[in-house]
């Protein structure tokens, strides 16, 4: 029973992880149909560039996340104004599912790249925001971090979930994703939309990156993996839907942490990813992703 | 229904497109006087097997120049990914079909190659066929069932393929966990080291002769026109009479096939196998081979291929900081040219195509001012 | 026509994609109340020269709007300005429902409130429509055609226009469909909504308008002075 | 609303193409319905399409028409009901079998592959052997052939002089006749033309409104317009759709007297 417990708590620990950037990948996919697969690549860079600044230019912590916070969002906004405006303000480039991937792809390129040069290829950890032992009752033992991540991803999943279900600005976000220029002419200004929730969705990846850093510690190779899982979380919530984002996310966090216990430690993440690869093939529905009407 | 901004822009497009040009066709309104015979066409289409022997022979006198040297090893190298980047042109830049599992086929064939000469002691040639049909039936297998699925759900499914795979590679201590297998045989031996190299690259640029040879010659037959239409467009393609079921999977038979053949020209060249060429950084790699240079474009992947293999492996610089140009290139690219280095040629070349056509479309304005027009008030009902 | 009394001033209005020019141009004015219709064949620049008014796209040359000079590629100041348009094809969002989609036509002027609140300050242009009433929940998408244009009229209408722009309002729809926008057109002309009208097919145009601006080839005639 | 039984639309206008009545029908439905999530978009609605001819199809947005069509055409299943294709039960067939055996369309919305000239977007639908494996075209390419005959279709519609122009420059007229040139290259037995008008100027319907004439002298030419003037000056036949059902099948003048005709004018209202 502990055992089980104990599984259950890593699951949800990385689920959190993989659903809140299923969550962040789906709100921003909803407002300009793009995915955005460097939000693993911000994590890192989050994860990282406090680690560094704590650890190495020992600048106050707290300090540090806003100084790397501020960062990130400045580079969002400079990939924003620059390949994304000409992509989709001026409507020159590529378009079509090529766009969908590859200019987020390319800045993830770029991120890893910048990461590599400037941080090199160690490992490292941002300092623990709630520091101590893993917390236990009996014999389950839960991380601190652990705790923390779960409870930011909850939390952020719902605030996302609200304001795409309760204010006018959550809906006017959702139709510019339907159509630009329906959205232009009532004064929605979809431009705005598409970078602001970038931003914003690029900071929450990095606060996330130093949330969960202390678990695992990030390298500047962390990203791909974690936004590839991020897109298959919100791929089962059609890619639209931040909250179902997070639900799908921590189901395959459990799913890989059972794996795991129960079946073998060695090819538990092979399992999950082959029983994803044959839910999405066998069953396409699942993704939201309907056929085309008539 | 769903017309979202691909089909705002189109309603500005028309009105662009509308216009000056209003009617040549108009004029001539159907059913027109028989006019001269169907234009010519060509029945023969020499550039296939022309681009064979270019390739073929332009290759190998790289090859034997270079002689044996580091610069051709890399170039063997290049060659090895350009067997797989021509058949992505076929698959993704041509059909569309956005599957990423091409690193995953390369692996079929530089491990099938590896555990069939090392193991089964098969000769080089014996084990290259070997490794087609082990590539062909897996590839058919598996294709039967994912290409089923629809566009966004296979990119999707074949984006966690190296995921998993290259961990079972990475796991498993028959085909040699992380460090591989080694000793696996050139194409064609030679006295020494060097003529070896430049024989088995002769054998490499010619399989790379006869990919090439063989996308054109799939690209420009009927069926490539089939799967032109059924790449803009798969309701339009089923309409005319294309099976989608059956394309879509020959497409993807045909792409691993010939990622498998790259794998074991990649390992025969190298000597071995390790897991990074299933990894997700080798499909990457590819992906950027392919679009720099340009989707659509045979020539273009094959000097994508080889030029990016021979920037990672050259200056320190440039090696080290080889994912940001990486990225800034394909953005570059994406923004300025989607069809990638090779579009951008075509378009230079086709500046003189393009005079003769402003030239017919001042020529059916001034018809259409001929003719008259604001004869629009004629549907009074 | 004395400009004080203008609604809707076009200044020199001229629209080009690349080398081809769209509009060249283009001046004319729109009283206030009145109804223009501009008339011409598909493809001589009607379109591009009322969403070159609305801002969708670049322009040369001067909007006035009550005498305002509108900034150029800024949609949200027109419709913060009064002057609103509905667009050819309709622009519905399709995944969204009716309700929304009427609700967002407020969102210059409710973009910092709840969702129920915005929709509690537009519901009573549904009174325009009724047969939108029982619709509200479902999504736009599945909507017909003439229901689509309903709930894009109605979109329109949330904006509080002061100046409707209506691009080919019946552009694939049946004919008696198309008579009930167009009665619900006629009913506008008789309140104080100025309006300007694209429509391709005069006898239609006819209907409504007070006045006829002909375009052909990016230019426009000479204005004429119809009986309503 | 008023429900035509089957009996009665069976080639009830087909009188005035005489000796059709005994050749077998190229393309019929019985009873086909399908529903969308509740609401019933074509509710059990036959029709008979005699081998040559042009029939009109009306009604108003919403009532089924395209739904129809793509039942026809097989690009969607029918929840009930039975489609024939030239006297065989096609009901099961893909859209892709139902092409090939003779059914060709167009849609309301151009679709062309873009990028590529009006000449290779005919031939793709013109191969005489369309299920040809892949390897088979290395040796028998067949796209010579087919874009000769693309050429003859052009042809055959004034439109050869814009073969060799890419579709995308194209304006909206030449891209429809270019369309319709696809569709009729394959030599199909039944033409399905979803709105083929929609968005021309009244000059250039009358030029599409002959080419359909013209090609309906031998084969099926089923049309569907919004244009009630168009579409009764030129079609033999008329079906009318209304709320999913077939509410009117019969000749162009009764069809002028009918209270379904009004009812689409509108006329009740004025």
């Amino acid at each position: 029973m502990s055992e089980f417990l104990n599984l259950l708590a890593a699951g949800l620990t990385s689920g959190a992880i993989y659903g809140i950037f299923g969550a962040c990948l789906a709100v921003w996919f909803r407002v300009c149909n793009v995915l955005n697969l460097a939000v693993g690549d911000f994590a890192m860079l989050g994860a990282i560039g406090t680690a560094r600044l704590v650890q190495t230019d020992h600048l106050p912590f707290a300090a540090g996340v806003l100084v790397v916070l501020a960062a990130v969002g400045l580079i969002a906004w400079i990939f924003d104004r620059i390949v994304l405006h000409i992509a989709f303000d001026r409507g020159s480039g590529a378009h079509g599912i090529v766009g969908v991937f590859f200019y987020t792809f390319g800045l993830s390129l770029i991120l890893e790249g910048a990461a590599r040069a400037v941080f090199g290829t160690d490992p490292y950890s941002a300092p623990a925001i709630w520091p101590g032992p893993a917390l236990a009752i009996a014999d389950f033992h839960v991380q601190r971090a652990g705790v923390l991540v779960f409870a930011l991803a909850v939390v952020s999943g719902l605030i996302l979930w609200a304001y795409l279900r309760f204010t006018v600005s959550g809906r006017a976000a959702s139709a510019c994703g339907e159509s630009v220029t329906g959205s232009r002419i009532v004064g929605i200004d979809s431009a705005l939309f598409r970078r602001r929730i970038f931003i914003v969705t690029a900071a929450l990846a990095a606060l996330f990156g130093i949330v969960e850093s202390p678990l695992t510690g990030f390298t500047y190779l962390s990203g791909p993996t974690i936004s590839l899982i991020g897109v298959v979380a919100a791929g089962f919530a059609a890619f639209r839907k931040p909250g179902r984002a997070v639900v799908a996310g921590l189901a395959i966090g459990v799913a890989e942490a059972m794996l795991g216990g129960y079946v073998s430690t060695t090819y538990n993440d092979v399992l999950l990813y082959a029983v994803l690869f044959g839910i999405i093939i066998l069953r396409p529905e699942v993704l939201g992703l309907s056929a085309e009407p008539a | 229904m769903s017309e979202p901004a691909a089909a705002d822009r189109g309603t500005i497009d028309s009105s662009a497109a509308t216009g000056p040009a209003a009617a040549a066709a108009s004029s001539a309104g159907p059913p027109a006087a028989p006019g001269p015979a169907a234009r010519h066409v060509r029945r023969r289409d020499p550039v296939p097997l022309a681009a064979t022997v270019a390739i073929t022979v332009l290759g190998g006198l790289v090859l034997t120049a270079l002689n044996g040297s580091y610069l051709g090893l890399t170039v063997t190298t290049g060659v090895a990914y350009a067997v797989v980047t021509v058949g992505m042109v076929l698959q993704l830049g041509y059909s569309r079909q956005l599957a990423f599992s091409q690193s995953v086929f390369m692996g079929v064939g530089a491990y099938g190659t590896g555990v069939l000469e090392t193991k089964y002691g098969f000769s080089s040639l014996e084990s290259l066929l070997a490794v087609i049909a082990l590539a062909a039936v897996a590839s058919l297998l598996m294709g039967a069932v994912v290409t089923r699925a629809p566009g966004l759900a296979l990119a999707l499914a074949t984006l966690l393929l190296p995921l998993f795979v290259y961990q079972l590679a990475a796991d498993s201590g028959w085909l040699g966990s992380f460090s591989g297998i080694d000793g696996v045989l050139p194409f064609w031996n030679g006295p020494d080291y060097e003529s070896t190299l430049v024989r088995s690259g002769i054998i490499s640029v010619l399989l790379l002769g006869l990919a090439a040879g063989l996308v054109l010659r799939v690209m420009r037959s009927g069926v490539g026109l089939q799967l032109m239409a059924m790449a803009s467009d798969e309701r339009l393609g089923e309409s005319i009479g294309v099976s989608l079921r059956q394309r879509r999977l020959e497409v993807f038979v045909l792409g691993s096939v010939l990622a498998a053949v790259g794998g074991a020209v990649l390992v025969s060249a190298q000597g071995l196998v390790t897991p990074d060429v299933l990894s997700e950084t080798s499909e990457i790699t590819l992906l950027l081979m392919l679009f720099v240079a340009g989707r659509k474009s045979v020539i273009g992947a094959i000097l994508g291929a080889i030029v990016i293999e021979y920037l990672t492996t050259s200056t320190s610089f440039i090696s080290t900081n080889i994912g940001i140009i990486e990225g800034i290139a394909l953005l570059v690219i994406l923004l300025v040219e989607p069809d990638g280095v090779a579009g951008a040629v075509a378009r230079l070349l086709g500046r003189r195509t393009d005079r003769w056509a402003d030239s017919l479309r001042s020529w059916s304005a001034g018809r259409f001012r001929a003719g008259g027009g604001g004869d629009g008030a004629r549907n009074a009902a | 026509m004395p400009s004080g009394g203008a609604a809707l001033e076009v200044d020199g209005v001229s629209v080009s994609y690349g080398k081809f020019v769209a509009v060249e141009s283009v001046t004319f004015s729109v009283g206030a109340g009145e109804c223009v219709a501009v008339i011409g064949p598909n493809g001589h620049g009607k379109s591009s020269l009322v969403t070159a008014i609305a801002g969708l796209v670049r322009r040369g040359g001067t909007v006035r709007v009550f005498g305002e000079a509108l900034p150029v590629g800024n949609p949200r100041a027109a419709v913060l300005a009064g002057l609103v348009l509905v667009p050819e094809r309709r622009h519905l969002y399709p995944e969204l429902t009716t309700r929304d989609n009427i609700m967002l036509g407020s969102y210059s002027r409710t973009r910092r409130l709840r969702a129920r609140q915005a929709w509690d300050d537009v519901s009573g242009v549904i009174d325009m429509f009724p047969e939108l009433g029982r619709l509200l929940d479902q999504k736009a998408g599945t909507l017909s055609g003439g229901q689509q244009q309903m709930v894009a009229l109605a979109r329109a209408m949330a904006a509080a226009p002061r100046i409707l722009l209506l691009d080919e309002p019946c552009l694939g729809l049946a004919e008696a469909v198309a008579r009930r926008v167009y009665d619900w057109l006629r009913e506008m002309t008789a309140t104080d909504m100025t309006i300007l009208l694209v429509e391709e097919n005069p006898a239609h145009a006819i209907l409504v308008a007070d006045r006829v601006v002909r375009m052909y080839k990016g230019l426009v005639g000479r204005p004429e002075v119809t009986s309503p | 609303m008023r429900e035509t039984p089957p009996e009665a639309t069976a080639a009830g206008g087909s009188g005035t193409a005489p000796g059709t009545l005994s050749a077998p029908l190229v393309l019929a439905c019985y009873d086909v319905t399908k529903s969308y999530g509740g609401v019933v978009a074509v509710d059990s609605v036959s029709l008979e399409v005699p081998p040559r001819g042009l029939f009109g199809l009306c009604g108003f947005n919403g009532a089924g028409k395209s739904t129809l069509f793509n039942l026809l055409a097989g690009s969607v299943r029918a929840d009930s009901g039975t489609v024939l294709i030239d006297g065989q039960d096609a009901t099961g067939w893909s859209a892709m079998r139902r092409a090939r055996s003779g059914v060709a369309r167009t849609w309301q919305t151009v679709r062309l592959a873009h990028g590529r000239t009006a000449v290779d977007n005919v031939a793709a639908a013109c191969l005489r052997d369309p299920g040809q494996w892949i390897v088979g075209s290395l040796w028998r390419p067949q796209a010579a052939a087919a874009r000769e005959r693309a050429w003859a279709a052009l042809e055959s519609l004034g439109i050869s002089d814009l073969g060799a122009r890419l579709v995308d420059g194209m304006t909206l007229e030449a891209q429809r006749l270019t369309e319709l040139a696809r569709a009729l290259v394959s030599e199909p037995k039944v033409l399905l033309a979803d709105e083929p008008a929609s968005g021309l100027s009244a000059a250039q319907r009358t030029v599409l409104a002959d080419a359909l004439t013209a090609v309906s002298q031998d084969r099926a030419v089923v049309v569907v317009e919004h244009d009630l003037d168009m579409l009764t000056s030129v079609s033999e036949h008329i079906w009318a759709m209304v709320e999913g059902r077939l509410a009117y099948s019969g000749d162009v003048e009764t069809f002028r007297s009918s209270p379904v005709y009004a009812g689409l004018r509108g006329i009740e209202q004025a």
